[in-house]
């Protein structure tokens, strides 16, 4: 284990406790989280006026067309679900292998991971031509006597990403307990203390209580990690299970589980950067914590290099002319320079993470974790349309060209995803409080001899 | 501090929490009756004439056919020109002032504008001619239609109850000579009442293209 | 379908358009087809079932003949050039929903054309002309008469001078005994004809041939060899629906086919080129050159052109059993040459034989420029045009507009308020053929009666009535002339028979033309071959025929077989001209002709000959509708009378300015794929030892799923089809598909259930073209079921694969699963409440799809349940050909094949035992049930192949992808 | 005889004097100790006699029973209530039910341990005697709390006391009920 310790400087666990507590509870702020809401909550407006616009007129305001039916609403929710991965890898993954530096990202990951997910959610939805009968997709008993068809990977898709959202709302709300018991003995104003109170559920750190909540809180992180992995590698099944060449692939599920994951900590770091230096947390979240996350994108970034590799080999190998011909319109076709975009932001600049000193510089990781979620966003684009613009049938070819719509929603979706992420730093603890007060704790046991 | 909630707020918060569960739950309730709970007894709906069935069907024995003339050829089972209620009420009841009307659509050639009773969603093709050739009573569907003054719809006509016959057809057919009789099916069978016509297989009667398309 | 046919006799009230008579309210509600519009909530009501809104049900005041809810089918015709193909139109609850052809008509055989499909959208155009019109203003019914009246007295005194009547190609016998009668009234009065694709030049031909005018009737059933010069012969003119069904029936597989041999050669690609064994792409020069050079290899001259020279050993070889077709476009000195060749060869006689003229032997082009000198003259004073739009379509250099302009008193009696009502003093509605009485002859004379299936929709009246008002007054109306014209005036029983079994069969027994003996003169028929440095070829536009259908959304969204172009028309011009003038597609030229200059945007074309610049008619109309108006360029001022096909250009330069496109295919090469297999006659023959070479049936897991019943196939046979579009238009009709409009088409959206695909083989110079119809496939492991989420897309009992509009939310997985993208999505609210057609012309037995909703080919469904129904309230199974799909009953080459699997006789099983049978895309295990024959071909071993292809990939055949051109923003 | 109290609460500094405190109150015989802690403290739960807790085996059954009734719901649906011809795939293809049946596992295992774990530790419980304390609030910030209950058997305040006192914490104070 790495000699820097996770918590820099000499905090107690008051001083700690007062620290996190007072970026809620003490006002006024800095600045620049009120220009971040008011921008955001600009975009979020953009957002939801193009959403009100697409109900009435269709998704022909869309780009999509035949043969590209899927287009931008498509790739943005395979983004925005995958950015949603980082968050509850973190909680769980690391949780399961004892990685105590998870502990003062935890908290704010898994509440961009539920943002995230939750945005996403919102794009299949939005994507569907009559919106108002998606709820057919849910099993209930119905007059029509008619189900869903379970052999649908939509299907599948919608229980992973609903079970995934609950899952993680509940694992960062149980992590939440504690820490709003904090709050609520803290509270500046008898309201405060009540709301804080009520979701504290009167939670007072009884030793039992502990030892229960401790049980349990590993089971959610060893349900939550086999789910992570599921979901992700479920969203791949519905292009893997589609026949359209450059969908139907087998590498699918652990290259978009990776994908997942290098785009989720590439935000994780767009959001760790601004926050640690604006709250002053640079001795919680300390460049440990951002040298560890840089090497978690380094590896999977590898993976998923991996991935784009095995792509061209297999469709190469396999011999299969409609392979081939994905493979080659990927290289030279109206896309190439899509393909070309993802593999510089995805495989090469990356590579700069080899080196020490990018992992801890600052800038350089916050540079790179932009470049990268360009990459990955592009790298679902190629898969979606590129794929689909040319499939078997040459007759059946074209173009998918992008409308001013697709673009507002999607910056839209961005903005409100911030708009979100702001108003959270402000009402709840961006980093676990009482799991701080426990590092402290082990570091102190462990000066002893 | 001393405690944050008084043993009031507690109280109030339960109760609280309890009108929630209520008024959620009935609320769901409501609304899956509304929209998809069967509704068999609808009211019979106004319309222009008073006509009753009962009298004409129950009292007088009046053939379903000869209003409804093109139930065996067609899906749709017709509704009687004013000409056809003229052929007999230009001579019976010709002062009654319930039948001002008909007579006003014969001397003026405007139509009568009845109130549909049994109405299906747009895109569903039920077909008339073909249940009756396959022995399905027309009481199954539209009930003692002979025992109505003003008719009204007894089936709910959804989906379900469609896939109900179309599943297990057989207890509701019976001999065609037999479909305008207006007796219950079960009967008609038990006096030997058979179905004389064969159909087609249960799988095809739940193809959705059966009645979609 | 027989025992539903009706005469217009037997339902007086048909008659009756229901929306003016509260009476004929539809028993299947207008709603029934609307329900899609309805609100999420309101949606959500009709999914209930029982809790829609309080709708009406509203009963006749009168009994009816019909058992509402049953279509009608009413024998008719409807002429195109003065020729008459028969139809049989489906009537719901007395509207007009669709037109089949008249099997027993001889110009039909049971199919038609994309205009008698396309005439329905043109009956119930809203921008029709609908009052009578003075100067554009309206006027009281009685207008006309009124003022006829007294114009009538003053021109009988002088004996009718200055009377002039102006006229289409008209085969109406009704129509010319009244021309007769009006000629008695007025002796002086002259009728002229003008008909802006005229048969000018084959008359012509045939009077330098033969000493008086006489039209050519080809028996391509005799024919072995075949060779046309710039003739189009399966693709256009009268008769083309037979002659194509004749010619491929000789391609059609067997045991041991007797296969035809065609050679074309041509400006401008054609449907008959697309079929040619050899074509070869020559300006019209070159052509009348290779016409000559035949000539003298019949002779005994010797020739250096291997095409020709194996064409005329070809010819001598079959002597009696061959025959050589002139274009249209062709000198008439062309055209008495080709008529002396047949007679050398034998033809004359068997396989082409001379009738008189059906629409009389006229001159259209002296016509008009007599009528325009006596008009600017200021000899006309009263001038009567009925129909066409002269205003519009006449030649650049006769200066009709200025003439007419000059005519005191004139009438426009059409189907439009147009360019030349603007002109004329009067505008009298015309009633569409759909509306009114009155008969025509086929091509081969054959006499049918039109009757009218549904009362006039904008009033008006037809030519007929517009007749008799000039007329001293006759007993009855339009019926009774008819009928008169057909029965004399015997009212017996027995003459009241045969008057219904004529209305009902639709033609009047043996009524055809006799041939005519004829011999051809000799003498020096030398077709003028001089080379032009540009030559403009002028076409009528496939879609468009001379313009009188611009405001047709229908015809307007067909793609053109070649150029894949909608909405659009373009100077197509060969690769090699575009690199001489520098321009691209998009790009716009300027040509002049005579004094006139035309801005036109350029398409490249494949196949098109160098030098040469073609440029379709029709489009470019000012007034003709709301869709039509301003669509495309008018190519008509650059055309001189004397040279109407084909004319020097004075002047043609790249100008500035970038035009887009609209087109539905971007890729024409097969990409090594093979979509489209090819094989020629000798390795045909050898199949029946070894069947065609297919992929073999991958395994799969999975237990199938067995099909007891019926089990719904289709063959499309590749061999005879010749690309004309008539099946998706049909489709388009009898599945209430919408169109969409140039833009969304550019974005790809166009709805087309089925598709033609074109692809180029070879080089671009002489590229060979194939054409491919593509429904959905009906897969039994169909991809797309699989993926869908709800359920929507599944299969039946009988393995169609059926798409339930009412459970589609559109998550458009589907499409994206379908390996052959016939899938169509509702990207927008296509199918309007108010939108063309009306919803009183939609078919009732087909749900109206509103946007969000993915749809698709299902085999006719409502027509399979029709019979079904049917067959199921018999008691018996459903025979072979009871169901026959929109798209195999309007194929004029009867190239699809439709029926039962399970029935092993059946004709659709027969054809999939053929060794020419092939599965497209077989490899991915869909297991189609519809299935292609090859595509067979039978070259000349002596011609030389045109060079391969150079090159590959994007923009080698078309011009590049560009988002300008489809799937643009 | 005073009011009847909830029990004696001592205040500590550090985690370490509390787990010692806690663990000699046991053995000298006290039954009912409950020890507060800002954070889980190794070893702190035996020191109070923690038994060892039923919500992994709650867990469990969640999850068979999801799982279970996930795949059961898809085999129903597809194999007896409605069973359709989709892309010639047999109506009960199991492998394509698998994801979801998965999913439904995880989703009711995951609740079923949250709703066990606040079920044993009796929560919610908004209003509970311990927060009569004023010193109680840095229970949740830099405080340790051991608390001897009076309705423990044989409880005798003034010995309790005396016990605490022993164990030289920061205060000790009466919580009352």
């Amino acid at each position: 284990m790495a000699s820097t310790p996770l918590i820099r400087g000499r905090w107690g666990y008051a001083s700690i406790t007062d620290k996190i507590a007072d970026i809620v509870l003490r006002r006024p702020t800095h600045w620049i989280w009120g220009v971040g809401l008011l921008v955001t909550l600009l975009m979020s407006v953009f957002f939801f006026g193009a959403m009100g616009y697409l109900f009435t007129r269709g998704v022909g305001i869309w780009g999509v067309n035949i043969p590209v039916a899927w287009g931008f609403a498509i790739g943005n929710f395979v983004w925005w679900i995958g950015i949603g991965h980082a968050g509850t890898f973190i909680s769980a993954f690391l949780l399961l292998l004892r990685q105590k530096w998870r502990n003062s990202i935890n908290r704010f990951a898994e509440a961009m991971t539920l943002f995230a997910a939750g945005i996403a959610g919102i794009w299949p939805i939005l994507h569907v031509g009559r919106p108002w009968f998606a709820y057919w997709l849910v099993p209930y008993p119905n007059v029509m006597n008619y189900w869903p068809q379970w052999r649908s990977p939509l299907v599948w898709d919608f229980f992973a990403i609903s079970t995934y959202l609950i899952v993680s709302l509940v694992f960062w709300y149980v992590g939440l307990v504690p820490d709003l018991a904090t709050l609520r003995d803290r509270a500046t104003s008898k309201t405060k203390a009540m709301v804080y109170g009520f979701f504290a559920l009167g939670w007072r750190g009884e030793a039992r209580h502990w030892a229960r909540y401790e049980i349990a809180y590993l089971l959610l992180g060893g349900l939550a990690a086999p789910l992570v992995v599921s979901v992700h590698s479920i969203v791949s099944l519905d292009f893997a299970v589609g026949n359209t060449p450059g969908y139907h692939s087998t590498i699918f599920p652990p290259y978009f589980v990776a994908g997942a994951l290098y785009s989720g900590f590439a935000m994780v770091l767009t959001l760790a950067i601004p926050m640690r230096h604006f709250f002053g947390l640079e001795d919680f979240i300390t460049k440990r914590h951002l040298d560890n996350a840089a090497k978690i994108m380094l590896a999977t970034g590898l993976i998923v290099a991996y991935g784009y590799c095995m792509e061209v080999f297999t469709a190469f190998y396999s011999n299969d002319e409609y392979e081939i011909g994905m493979t080659m319109n990927r290289f030279f076709g109206p896309y190439a320079f899509v393909y070309w975009g993802v593999i510089t932001c995805n495989v090469v600049i990356p590579q700069l993470l080899w080196f020490r000193f990018a992992r801890y510089n600052v800038w350089i990781l916050f540079a790179l974790s932009l470049v990268i979620q360009l990459g990955m966003w592009s790298e679902r684009f190629m898969i979606v349309v590129t794929s689909l613009s040319r499939d078997f049938l040459p007759s059946s070819w074209g173009l998918f060209v992008p409308s001013i719509w697709d673009v507002t929603m999607l910056i839209g979706s961005i903005g409100f995803f911030f708009f979100l992420f702001l108003c959270f730093i402000r009402v709840l603890p961006a980093i676990t409080i009482f799991e701080m007060r426990e590092l402290k704790h082990e570091e102190l046991e462990g000066r002893q001899p | 501090m001393a405690q944050v909630f008084s043993a009031r707020a507690v109280l109030l918060l339960k109760l609280a929490a309890l009108g929630a569960v209520v008024v959620m739950g009935t609320g769901l309730i409501a609304t899956y009756k509304y929209f998809w709970g069967p509704d068999t007894v609808a009211e019979a709906p106004e319309q222009p004439i008073p006509f009753s069935h009962k009298h004409h069907v129950g009292d007088d024995g009046i053939d379903c056919r000869y209003c409804h003339d093109s139930v065996e050829k067609s899906s749709f089972a017709g509704i009687p020109s004013t000409h056809t209620c003229m052929s007999c009420h230009s001579q019976l009841f010709t002062d009654q002032k319930m039948l001002e009307p008909v007579r006003a659509s014969m001397a003026t050639g405007q139509p009568l504008h009845w109130t549909r009773v049994h109405t299906l969603p747009d895109f569903v093709y039920f077909d008339h001619s073909i249940h009756i050739a396959k022995g399905v009573g027309c009481i199954e569907c539209h009930g003692q239609v002979d025992r109505m003054p003003l008719v009204r719809r007894v089936a709910s006509l959804q989906m379900q109850w469609c896939l109900e016959c179309h599943r297990d057809p057989e207890p509701h057919r019976r001999k065609s000579s037999l479909v305008f009789v207006m007796r219950p099916t079960s009967e008609i069978r038990a006096e030997g009442g058979l179905p004389d016509t064969k159909i087609q297989s249960t799988r095809r009667l739940t193809d959705c293209s059966t009645c979609h398309r | 379908m027989s025992e539903l046919r009706r005469t217009f006799e037997e339902m007086p009230q048909q008659a009756v358009p229901l929306e003016r008579d509260a009476a004929g309210q539809p028993f299947i509600r207008v709603t029934r087809r609307e329900f899609l519009k309805l609100s999420a909530a309101a949606a959500a009501l009709a999914t209930a079932g029982c809790r829609g809104p309080v709708e009406e049900i509203v009963p006749y005041v009168n009994p009816r003949l019909v058992a509402p809810g049953l279509p009608q089918f009413f024998a008719s015709a409807m002429t195109l050039g003065g020729c008459a193909t028969g139809v049989l139109v489906e009537s719901n609850m007395g509207r007009p929903t669709k037109i089949e052809g008249n099997p027993s008509h001889p110009a039909s055989l049971g199919s038609t054309s994309v205009f008698e499909q396309a005439a329905i959208l043109e009956l119930w155009d809203p921008d029709r002309a609908s009052a009578l019109a003075m100067r554009g203003q309206p006027q009281a019914s009685d207008a006309l008469q009124t003022a006829l009246l007294g114009r009538m007295q003053r021109l009988e005194q002088r004996h009718g001078e200055g009377l002039r009547i102006l006229m289409r190609y008209e085969s109406s016998p009704t129509l010319a005994a009244q021309l007769q009668a009006l000629a008695q009234r007025f002796p002086a009065m002259r009728v002229h004809s003008w008909e802006p694709l005229h048969r000018d030049h084959s008359l012509q031909g045939a009077r330098l041939a033969f000493g008086r005018a006489v039209e050519p009737l080809y028996r391509f059933g005799d024919a072995d060899v075949v060779v046309a010069f710039g003739a189009d012969f399966v693709g256009e003119g009268p008769g083309h629906l037979r002659y194509a069904r004749e010619f491929m029936d000789r391609r059609r597989y067997r045991e041991n086919p007797p296969v035809n041999r065609l050679y074309a050669f041509e400006p401008t690609p054609t449907l008959t080129g697309a079929i040619a064994d050899h074509r070869d792409a020559r300006s019209p020069a070159e052509v009348a050159q290779a016409l000559a050079q035949l000539a003298g290899a019949l002779g005994g001259g010797k020739v250096d052109d291997p095409m020709v020279a194996a064409a005329a050993r070809d010819l001598q070889a079959h002597r009696g059993r061959c025959v050589v077709v002139p274009g249209e476009a062709l000198a008439p000195e062309a055209h008495a040459l080709v008529h002396r060749m047949n007679a050398q060869l034998g033809a004359a006689g068997t396989v082409v034989q001379y009738i008189a003229p059906i629409c009389g032997d006229v001159d259209c082009t002296r016509s008009l420029q007599e009528l325009v000198a006596d008009m600017a003259a200021g000899r006309v004073d009263t001038l009567l045009i009925l129909g066409g739009n002269p205003v519009y379509d006449a030649p650049g250099d006769i200066a009709f507009r200025d003439a007419l302009a000059r005519v005191p008193f004139s009438v426009h009696h059409a189907l439009r308020m147009d360019e030349t009502s603007a002109t004329t003093t009067w505008h009298v509605p015309l009633t569409h053929f759909l509306e009114h009485w009155s008969d025509a002859r086929a091509f081969d004379g054959t006499a049918s009666v039109v009757q009218p299936v549904v009362a006039p929709l904008h009033g008006g009246f037809s030519h007929h009535e517009m007749l008799a008002m000039l007329l001293a007054p006759v007993a009855g109306g339009p019926r009774d002339w008819v009928r008169a014209q057909w029965l004399g005036n015997a009212g017996d029983a027995q003459a009241g028979e045969r008057w219904r079994a004529l209305l009902r069969d639709g033609i009047v027994a043996d009524s055809a033309a006799q041939p005519v003996q004829v011999a051809a003169r000799n003498g020096d028929f030398t077709p003028p071959t001089a080379a032009q440095p540009w030559t403009l070829v002028f076409r009528p536009d496939q879609s468009m025929h001379d313009g009188e259908f611009a405001n047709n959304a229908w015809l307007q969204e067909i793609p053109r077989t070649h150029s894949k172009l909608v909405w659009d028309n373009a100077a197509y011009v060969s690769p090699a001209s575009a690199q001489k003038l520098g321009v691209k597609s998009g790009d716009r030229i300027e040509v002049a002709s005579g004094d006139a200059r035309v801005v036109a945007p350029v398409w490249i074309l494949p196949g098109q000959a160098d030098d040469t610049i073609t440029l379709p008619l029709g489009y470019g109309r000012a007034r003709v509708g709301r869709v039509g108006n301003g669509v495309g360029f008018d190519a008509y001022p650059l055309r001189p009378a004397p040279m109407a096909w084909a004319a020097p250009a004075r002047s043609v330069r790249r100008i500035e300015g970038e035009h887009t496109f609209a087109t539905t295919q971007n890729h024409a090469e097969m990409e090594e794929r093979d979509p489209v297999r090819r094989i020629n006659v000798p390795e045909a023959r050898e199949l029946h030892q070894k069947p065609i070479e297919n992929a073999p049936e991958p395994e799969t897991l999975y237990p199938g799923w067995t099909y007891p019943g019926y089990r719904w196939a289709m063959v499309v046979d590749l061999a005879t089809c010749i690309g004309c579009n008539a099946c998706t238009i049909a489709c388009q009709a009898e599945n209430n598909i919408p169109t969409v409009g140039k833009e969304e088409v550019r974005h790809g959206r166009e709805m087309h259930w089925i598709r033609v695909d074109r692809y180029y083989e070879g080089s671009q110079e002489r590229p060979r073209t194939h054409f491919q119809p593509v429904p959905c496939m009906q897969c039994e492991n169909a991809p797309c079921e699989l993926v869908c989420p709800v359920g929507a897309t599944v299969h039946d009992s009988e393995g169609i694969n059926v798409q339930v509009y009412n459970r589609c939310v559109g998550t458009r997985f589907c499409s994206n699963n379908c390996p052959y993208k016939v899938r169509r999505f509702n990207f927008l609210h296509y199918t309007k409440r108010d939108g063309e057609p009306p919803l009183d012309a939609r078919n009732p037995q087909v749900t109206l799809r509103m946007r969000g909703i993915m749809e698709k080919c299902n085999y006719c469904l409502q027509r399979i349940t029709r019979a079904r129904l049917e067959t199921e309230r018999e008691g018996r199974r459903i025979r072979d050909g009871e169901v026959v799909t929109a798209c195999q009953a309007v194929c004029p080459t009867a190239a699809i094949t439709f029926g039962d699997l399970s029935d092993p006789e059946s004709a659709v099983s027969k054809a999939k035992r053929s060794p020419l049978d092939y599965a497209l895309l077989r490899e991915l295990n869909t297991r189609p049930r519809t299935t292609y024959h090859a595509k067979v071909l039978n070259p000349n071993p002596d011609v030389p192949a045109p060079p391969a292809g150079e090159g590959k990939g994007e923009g080698h055949m078309v011009p590049p992808t560009t988002p300008g051109e489809r799937g643009g923003g | 005889m005073s009011a009847p109290i909830y029990g004696l609460m001592a205040e500590f500094a550090s985690a370490d004097k509390l787990v010692a405190a806690a663990r000699e109150a046991r053995e000298s015989g006290h039954p009912r100790v409950e020890a507060y802690s800002p954070f889980p403290i190794e070893g702190l739960d035996d020191a109070v006699g923690f038994a060892g807790s039923r919500v992994p085996l709650a867990t469990l059954i969640g999850g068979i029973v999801g799982g279970g009734g996930g795949f059961f719901l898809q085999w129903y649906a597809a194999v007896i209530d409605y069973p359709i011809n989709i892309g010639g795939r047999p109506p009960n293809s199991w492998p394509a039910f698998i994801p979801i049946t998965f999913e439904m596992t995880v989703l009711f295992a995951a609740l079923t341990a949250v709703v066990a774990m606040l079920v044993a530790n009796g929560l919610p419980k908004l209003r509970h005697p311990v927060f009569n304390v004023r010193e109680f609030d840095h229970s949740t910030r830099n405080r340790f709390f051991l608390c001897l209950r009076a309705d423990a058997p044989k409880f005798d305040a003034a010995q309790a006391r005396r016990f605490l006192e022993r164990l030289e914490p920061l205060k000790i104070v009466e919580v009352p009920l």
